[in-house]
């Protein structure tokens, strides 16, 4: 009964998505700020990627509010996965199920993906990707041992620390803005040659922290998604699903 | 030295840091989040005092419509303002679990601030965001099955109502290609279609999740129920009205003439309606206030949607009422968490608890001469100078509501006086936190009730002034600033 | 600082001392005192009773740019004389042994102290108000004040206080509603403002104003069918209370009526208004509600079996006798009117406290287990007598003079109908207050009651003053129709032209002193035969026969269980409770809804509805 | 495929996918499948904002060198604004599967109908209530409820008015 209103209010909803979609003006939208931006944004910034100059230039407040999200995700979550007492139930590191060739390729993407995340959070002025794809290829780096190795320990403090002054970097770089006597998060130190390494202003560094709040950021919920521990294994959970699925059928 | 940047950086900057400060010190960490609160509420109060408003500024340094530009306003300072001190008054003082409460906590006041004060549809959408995952955090603290159950479930609807608010400024960005309110409202002819109003029906039932408003309201009872007092409090006095201040926001500078009014207005009506009558059943005060608040909520609603002025004043006299008691009566159910009926007596216990409850009830009421009978007296004059049959419903319906929300608050108030019985509860009485918290609000609310006059005249300016569509257009498409650190003299 | 300012403060005085006294044994002196020097202020404001200017508050408020103003005219000054002069009996009565009783019992007379007074600031801010939001204000102030006197006995009456707030918000809701349309055309709350605009409202502003406003102020008085509250809520409120609370308090219904509907609104509006498919009026239609006010609650009051139920119930019916008299605005009815609120409050409020007398001695009201008090409480007896026939409207007490008033413009105005629906009324009363004596004072006494005495000092002179008052008036009615005809200036209406024993006119005279002076003399030739015959002789009450056998102390011979039972043989299959179940059912269905509405909460799928919500908002705007 | 036709496609794919989330998210009654609607939703929502800037045959908002645009480029804004909401779905789904995991562990179950009725009684016995009847049929392995009394209904029948 439930499923049918529902698939039935749901197919009205779809009839009037799609009556919104017939009125669309066919070729794109307006892009009237898009199109200033496009104008605009090389000379104001210096950044030869225009996403960057949107992201972390004209929508910087944004990204502050971005990157605080993911600060709350990973709070609220260890909030949820704390136990009262304080006390979480790691269990010690099980090198015996995973196996040698697990555990050496592990070892040996390390590096790679460590090498390829800094590389792609250094170049997002310049090329696609940026802080938040570099820092998810970073958490992967330090959550490929978690997955090899269940029950690899996780520095918590150490994450909490590049956490905590990563995005600290961010703010403050907005404030040491304010004291040059530009607006918050408004990029300084002047444009650089376009194109190279070193231009943009302050638009790398706020990528940087941005790749290493992200990076952390992730890590960690990640971590302590994993660590919930082999009391309450994810296999079980599976299996619940599988018999909740027939149920269903009944 | 000011800067209204501060409000929202200094309190995700405190968060962030807040784990390493408390890995050095925990009783250092404790103090920062009250001094960071008290910097945040002399950052907005100096600009309502010292600094000419209404004002754009553009954060960045790039000028609206490219940048993100805070309107700033008597309406968004005054709730930069209250803000922080709601926060100040519900900080867990006592509260010996750590940290991470009192950063989510923290975050949540940067993203308010940022939601009153953005003119930005995406900015507003991000701090949206910010402040729903603190509040799930929140709600979560409990730490208990029903906690993590009713927050999930609260998370689910939220999670839907953010698609679609994602999706109503996608329709917005399609439509007039650009996120600035102002900008927007310049373009609000191009809105004035299916496409366009589609869009606003899908903001304003995407963050209406929060806002409390019919029908999407379901997690209400349950989290006010599971989440710890302060938290219930906090959510229902404060997130709630940043989330209608948001719609309305976006009612006034771009839907102002349009049918949004009154798909408004009947969602205050049906929220009158469910909340009421919900309320009246509740069979503890928890619950009871839960209901209710959506009730008053709905009533907020159908005062916004009376046009023009006269429903800015009238909305936002209510809301503010709102804001003022239901964290009052939120903190009362702090010990008295049990049915209704386990209260028999309960004022013996607590009798300056009993007595304040009475004072909120009648307020709330809307019984001369308490703040909230001129609350209402100016929602009526209001409505039936909407001069509208469907307006004139509404009163019908306000009026028969306030009936119904008399009888359940005048029921539990006597219970509460009534002599104790084997029933009654044995430890009713209420911490000293909890009372003070509550008297607070109580003084408030008399200090107000002898200064209606001027409260009312500046309510009446503040109304006036972010009912006026041009002056926001103007105010952040002609003289926007880049707001330079600057001095107050 | 005028002398309405010291009045008023003079109460707020009453009021802040009796709540801080709440410990101290002597606080219902201390408010009585204060009480004597209101009614002394009010009368150095007497000459307002007698046509004298309007006496202005120097204090004002103006919120949110609209004035509140205080003044008092003739008219307040009468309600006020009556609000100060009851409370200040009930207050007397319960300052002394009564109060030490009431304390004994776990009660606080302190806290009852406190509530009458606290309705006495009430009602005098209500009867000063000089505009509708004043009013208002002042008409919500003494609706919770009520409830304030009407919950302090706890247990039942809390209960009986929920369904009274219900009703009263109910009402102040629609008076709400009644005051946002009249600002809506007059853009103020003034008075002036809408006597100014009346006559210019069409017909359907007029009938909506009307109904809401006495919808609204009708609760108050417990006008049919919104009745159901008073007669509970006022017998369960402690004895002195109930005697303000009946003497008036439902009053300032009437007086909100008075000024709003039949002053500012105008009742020659409502006289032009024709109701569709009826020979009646808009006007008529009140007068009608009124009639069916007088009635069924009068022969309501015959079933009670508790005295101070059956006399709430009364309350109930003379409140409409004070109705239709105003409602039919001629000199006689609108005197009649008025005068029966004063008549009206003396009466009941010696009757509540003669049955609080007995219930302090007796620990009961239960009509069915009492009787016989005469010999013991004979003072009490004497009040009791007075009062009824104050009630019932027999010469030559005060009731007889307004309602013969009232019956006089009914037949001078050709209304017969309502005329013979009065005297329907009368005669119910006149029933159910025999009851009330015969069962409390005539026939056997009780054996439990044999040791009884009489009631102190403290509590028999507030009721053998009020008793005196009763009788003054109804010898000169003319020392309260000067009042009266002032207030009836006041409110513009034509004055009845009167005469210190009654009301000489072409129309209908009657003379009160000539009327007393002949019953008088029937009872002084009767006393003669009685004493000159000599023939009784004095037994002991408890020593009785009957048919010549000699009955016992312990049999029941006293007629009182199912009193009237030949009567309600007849009647008794019209008691059908149809109000009350009127009153559940409306519970019921808000009860059901409520359940309904809380279902979508309960729902287990908290995402539906914002499904649905969604695609209905869509089709609100693109369907 | 011309510019329309594309268009078309792609806007109806985004709607497509948030009517799939939201179907998902109504008509499933395992949690973590709910979850994972949710997600389907979301990048609807993405899919939605991306192709508000798209442009037919333009080109990605990068420079190459020159401080000028060569060619016609895609709205640079809505990438932007796309980048941040992916990143606020990743949080939110995070902690979202932080609390399925917590309900999990308490309730021992995932089915959504289960999780209500406990909740509900969790919060009735909490707050002193005794809880009403189900008023659902049991399902699956699902342990019957203790016998009640029926008394709990004429609670219901007096209502608010006891």
């Amino acid at each position: 009964m439930r499923n049918y209103s529902a698939l039935l209010f749901a197919s009205g909803l779809a009839f009037l998505l799609m009556v919104i979609a017939w009125q669309f003006t066919i070729g794109g939208a307006p892009m009237l700020i898009g199109n200033a931006i496009l104008q605009q944004a090389a000379d104001e910034l210096g950044a030869a990627n225009l996403v960057t100059s949107v992201v972390l230039g004209y929508r910087g407040i944004d990204t502050l509010g971005e990157i605080a999200i993911l600060f709350t995700a990973a709070t609220a979550t260890s909030l949820v996965l704390s136990s009262i007492s304080g006390q979480r139930s790691r269990p010690a590191p099980n090198t015996a199920q995973s196996g040698t060739i697990l555990i050496s390729s592990s070892r040996l993407l390390f590096p790679l993906l460590l090498t390829l995340g800094l590389y792609i959070v250094l170049h997002g002025h310049l090329t696609p990707g940026g802080g938040f794809q570099g820092g998810v290829i970073l958490a992967a780096a330090f959550f490929l041992p978690l997955l090899a190795v269940p029950g690899h320990g996780v520095n918590h403090s150490g994450l909490a620390l590049v956490e905590g002054f990563s995005g600290a970097a961010f703010i403050l770089i907005g404030i040491i803005a304010l004291f040059q006597g530009n607006a918050f998060l408004q990029p300084f130190m002047g444009h650089g040659a376009m194109g190279s390494l070193f231009s943009a202003g302050t638009l790398p560094l706020l990528y940087i922290a941005v790749g290493l709040k992200v990076g952390a950021e992730l890590s960690g919920l990640l971590a302590n998604l994993a660590e919930i521990g082999p009391a309450h294994p994810v296999a079980e959970i599976s299996v619940e699903t599988q018999s909740v699925k027939g149920s269903a059928h009944q | 030295m000011n800067n209204i940047a501060f409000n929202i950086a200094l309190p995700l900057l405190a968060a962030f840091l807040l784990p390493v400060i408390h890995n050095g010190s925990a009783k250092a960490s404790r103090l920062v989040g009250p001094f960071v609160l008290l910097a945040m509420c002399w950052f907005a109060a100096a600009y309502f005092i010292f600094i000419e408003h209404p004002v754009a500024l553009a954060l960045g340094g790039f000028l609206p419509p490219l940048g993100i530009s805070f309107h700033l306003d008597q309406l968004s300072l005054l709730m930069a303002v209250i803000i922080p001190l709601m926060l100040l008054l519900l900080w867990p003082y006592t509260n010996r679990e750590g940290f991470r409460e009192e950063a989510l906590l923290l975050l949540l006041a940067g993203a308010s601030s940022g939601m009153a004060l953005s003119g930005d549809l995406f900015n507003i959408y991000v701090f949206y965001e910010l402040l729903s995952v603190a509040s799930f955090g929140l709600a979560a603290s409990t730490h208990n099955g029903a906690a993590f159950a009713a927050t999930f479930r609260y998370l689910v609807i939220s999670g839907l109502g953010t698609v679609l608010a994602l999706t109503g400024i996608g329709l917005i960005y399609t439509q007039t290609g650009t996120l600035n309110l102002a900008h927007i409202g310049q373009l609000a002819a191009q809105l004035d279609n299916n496409v366009g109003l589609a869009a606003f029906a899908l903001i304003v039932l995407g963050i209406g999740v929060k806002a409390e408003i019919f029908p999407v309201n379901g997690w209400v009872p349950e989290v006010y129920a599971t989440a710890k007092p302060r938290i219930s409090a906090l959510l229902a006095g404060l997130i709630s009205k940043l989330a209608v201040l948001a719609i309305v926001r976006l009612l006034v500078v771009a839907y102002a003439d349009t049918d949004a009014l009154s798909l408004l207005l009947v969602l205050g009506i049906l929220g009158i309606i469910w909340g009421e009558l919900s309320a009246w059943r509740a069979k503890d005060l928890k619950r009871m206030f839960a209901f209710s608040s959506i009730g008053q909520l709905g009533m907020v609603l159908v005062a916004f949607s009376i046009p023009g002025e006269a429903g800015m004043f009238a909305g936002l006299a209510m809301m503010l009422h709102h804001l003022l008691v239901k964290p009052a009566l939120f903190m009362l159910t702090e010990n008295w968490s049990g049915s209704i009926s386990s209260l028999t007596g309960a004022a013996r216990q607590s009798p300056l608890g009993a007595a304040l409850f009475i004072l909120f009830a009648l307020s709330l009421i809307g019984v001369p001469p308490f703040p909230g009978f001129w609350a209402k007296l100016i929602m009526v004059t209001g409505l039936v100078g909407a001069d509208d049959s469907l307006y004139l419903l509404a009163l019908g319906i306000l009026l028969t509501a306030t009936v119904i929300e008399a009888n359940y608050l005048i029921r539990c108030a006597i219970q509460l006086y009534a002599p104790a019985d084997e029933n009654s509860s044995q430890s009713a009485k209420h911490g000293r936190l909890t009372l003070s918290i509550s008297s607070a609000l109580g003084v408030v609310l008399i200090i107000s009730l002898f200064s209606i006059t001027p409260l009312g005249n500046k309510l009446y300016q503040i109304a006036a002034e972010a009912s006026n569509r041009s002056l926001y257009i103007n105010t952040t498409l002609s003289n926007a600033q880049v707001p330079a650190l600057r001095k107050i003299q | 600082m005028s002398m309405l300012d010291t009045l008023l403060l003079i109460s707020l005085l009453t009021v802040l001392l009796t709540g801080l006294g709440q410990r101290v044994t002597f606080i219902g002196w201390i408010a009585t005192l204060l009480l004597t020097a209101q009614l002394l202020t009010l009368l150095l404001m007497g000459k307002l009773g007698y046509g004298g200017e309007i006496i202005d508050a120097s204090f004002g408020f103006s919120i949110l740019g609209q004035p509140l103003n205080w003044r008092y005219d003739a008219l307040s000054w009468f309600f006020a004389l009556i609000t100060i002069g009851s409370a200040l009996a009930g207050s007397a009565f319960a300052a002394g042994a009564w109060g030490d009783q009431y304390r004994k019992e776990g009660g606080n007379p302190g806290l009852l102290q406190f509530s009458i007074a606290l309705n006495v600031l009430a009602m005098l801010l209500l009867l000063g108000s000089g505009d509708l939001l004043s009013l208002f204000i002042g008409w919500e102030l003494v609706s919770w004040a009520s409830l304030l006197l009407m919950v302090i006995a706890g247990g039942r009456a809390s209960e009986f206080g929920m369904r009274y707030i219900v009703y009263a918000t109910a009402g102040a809701m629609a008076v709400l509603a009644g005051l946002a349309i009249i600002f809506q055309l007059t853009g103020s709350f003034a008075y002036d403002d809408l006597a100014a605009v009346a006559p210019a409202l069409n017909t359907l502003q007029i009938v909506t104003l009307t109904l809401l406003f006495f919808f609204g102020f009708g609760i108050k008085m417990g006008l049919l069918p919104f009745h159901l509250w008073q007669a509970d809520a006022y017998a369960e409120t402690p004895g002195p209370g109930t005697a303000f609370l009946g003497a008036i308090s439902s009053r300032m219904g009437l007086y909100a009526i008075l000024v709003v509907i039949i002053q500012l609104i105008g009742l020659v509006r409502l006289i032009e208004i024709e109701i569709p498919y009826s020979f009646l009026s808009l006007r008529d239609l009140l007068m009608w509600v009124a009639a069916i006010s007088i009635i069924i609650p009068t022969f309501i009051a015959l079933r009670q079996s508790d005295a101070r139920r059956l006399l709430a119930w009364h309350g109930i019916g003379q409140g409409g006798y004070m109705l239709i008299g105003l409602l039919v605005l001629d000199p006689y009815g609108s005197a009649g009117g008025l005068m029966h609120v004063f008549n009206h409050a003396t009466y009941q409020a010696a009757l509540f406290l003669s049955v609080s007398a007995v219930i302090y001695r007796t620990r009961t009201s239960d009509l069915n287990r009492l009787g016989g008090l005469v010999t013991r409480m004979p003072l009490s007896f004497l009040v009791m007598l007075i009062g009824i026939i104050g009630l019932a409207g027999i010469p030559p007490m005060n009731g007889f003079v307004s309602k013969w008033l009232v019956y006089r413009s009914l037949i001078i105005e050709g209304m017969p109908l309502l005329f013979v629906a009065s005297v329907i009324g009368t005669l119910g009363t006149i029933l159910s207050v025999y009851k009330l004596i015969h069962n409390t004072f005539l026939g056997q006494l009780r054996l439990e009651h044999e040791h009884i005495r009489e009631v102190p000092l403290s509590m028999t002179i507030p009721m053998l003053v009020l008793s005196a008052i009763v009788f003054i008036t109804g010898f000169m009615p003319g020392l309260v129709l000067d009042w009266v005809g002032s207030a009836q200036v006041a409110l513009g209406m034509p004055q009845l032209a009167h005469t210190l024993g009654g009301v000489e006119s072409t129309q209908g005279s009657l003379d009160m002193i000539w009327v007393c002076s002949v019953l008088f003399g029937g009872f002084a030739v009767g006393a003669l035969l009685f004493y000159s015959g000599n023939k009784a002789k004095r037994v002991h009450q408890l020593d009785n026969y009957a048919g010549g056998h000699f009955l016992t102390a312990d049999v029941r011979y006293h007629y009182s269980d199912n009193f009237y039972a030949g009567l309600m043989h007849h009647i008794g299959s019209w008691y059908r409770g149809s109000f009350l179940w009127l009153e559940s059912s409306l519970i019921s269905v808000v009860s059901s809804l409520s359940g309904g509405a809380q279902l979508l909460y309960n729902s287990f799928h908290p995402a539906l509805y914002l499904l649905m919500a969604i695609t209905l908002s869509l089709y609100f705007f693109i369907g | 495929m011309s510019a329309m036709e594309l268009h078309w496609l792609l806007y109806a794919a985004a709607f497509g996918l948030i009517v799939i989330g939201i179907i998902g998210v109504v008509t499933l009654s395992n949690i973590f499948r709910i979850v994972l609607a949710l997600v389907i939703a979301e990048a609807g929502a993405n899919l939605l904002l991306v192709i508000a800037g798209y442009r037919f045959d333009a080109i990605a908002p990068i420079l190459s060198g020159s401080s000028v645009a060569t060619g016609v480029m895609v709205d640079p804004v809505p990438q932007a604004m796309v980048l941040t909401s992916i990143v606020i779905g990743v949080g939110i789904q995070a902690l979202a599967l932080a609390l399925v995991i917590k309900v999990y562990q308490h309730y021992k179950t995932l089915d959504l109908r289960e999780i209500h009725q406990r909740l509900m009684n969790d919060i009735d016995q909490e707050s002193g209530v005794r809880p009403l009847l189900s008023p659902h049929k049991p399902a699956g392995k699902r342990p019957l409820p203790e016998p009640q009394t029926v008394t709990g209904y004429h609670d219901i029948a007096r209502g608010g008015n006891e």
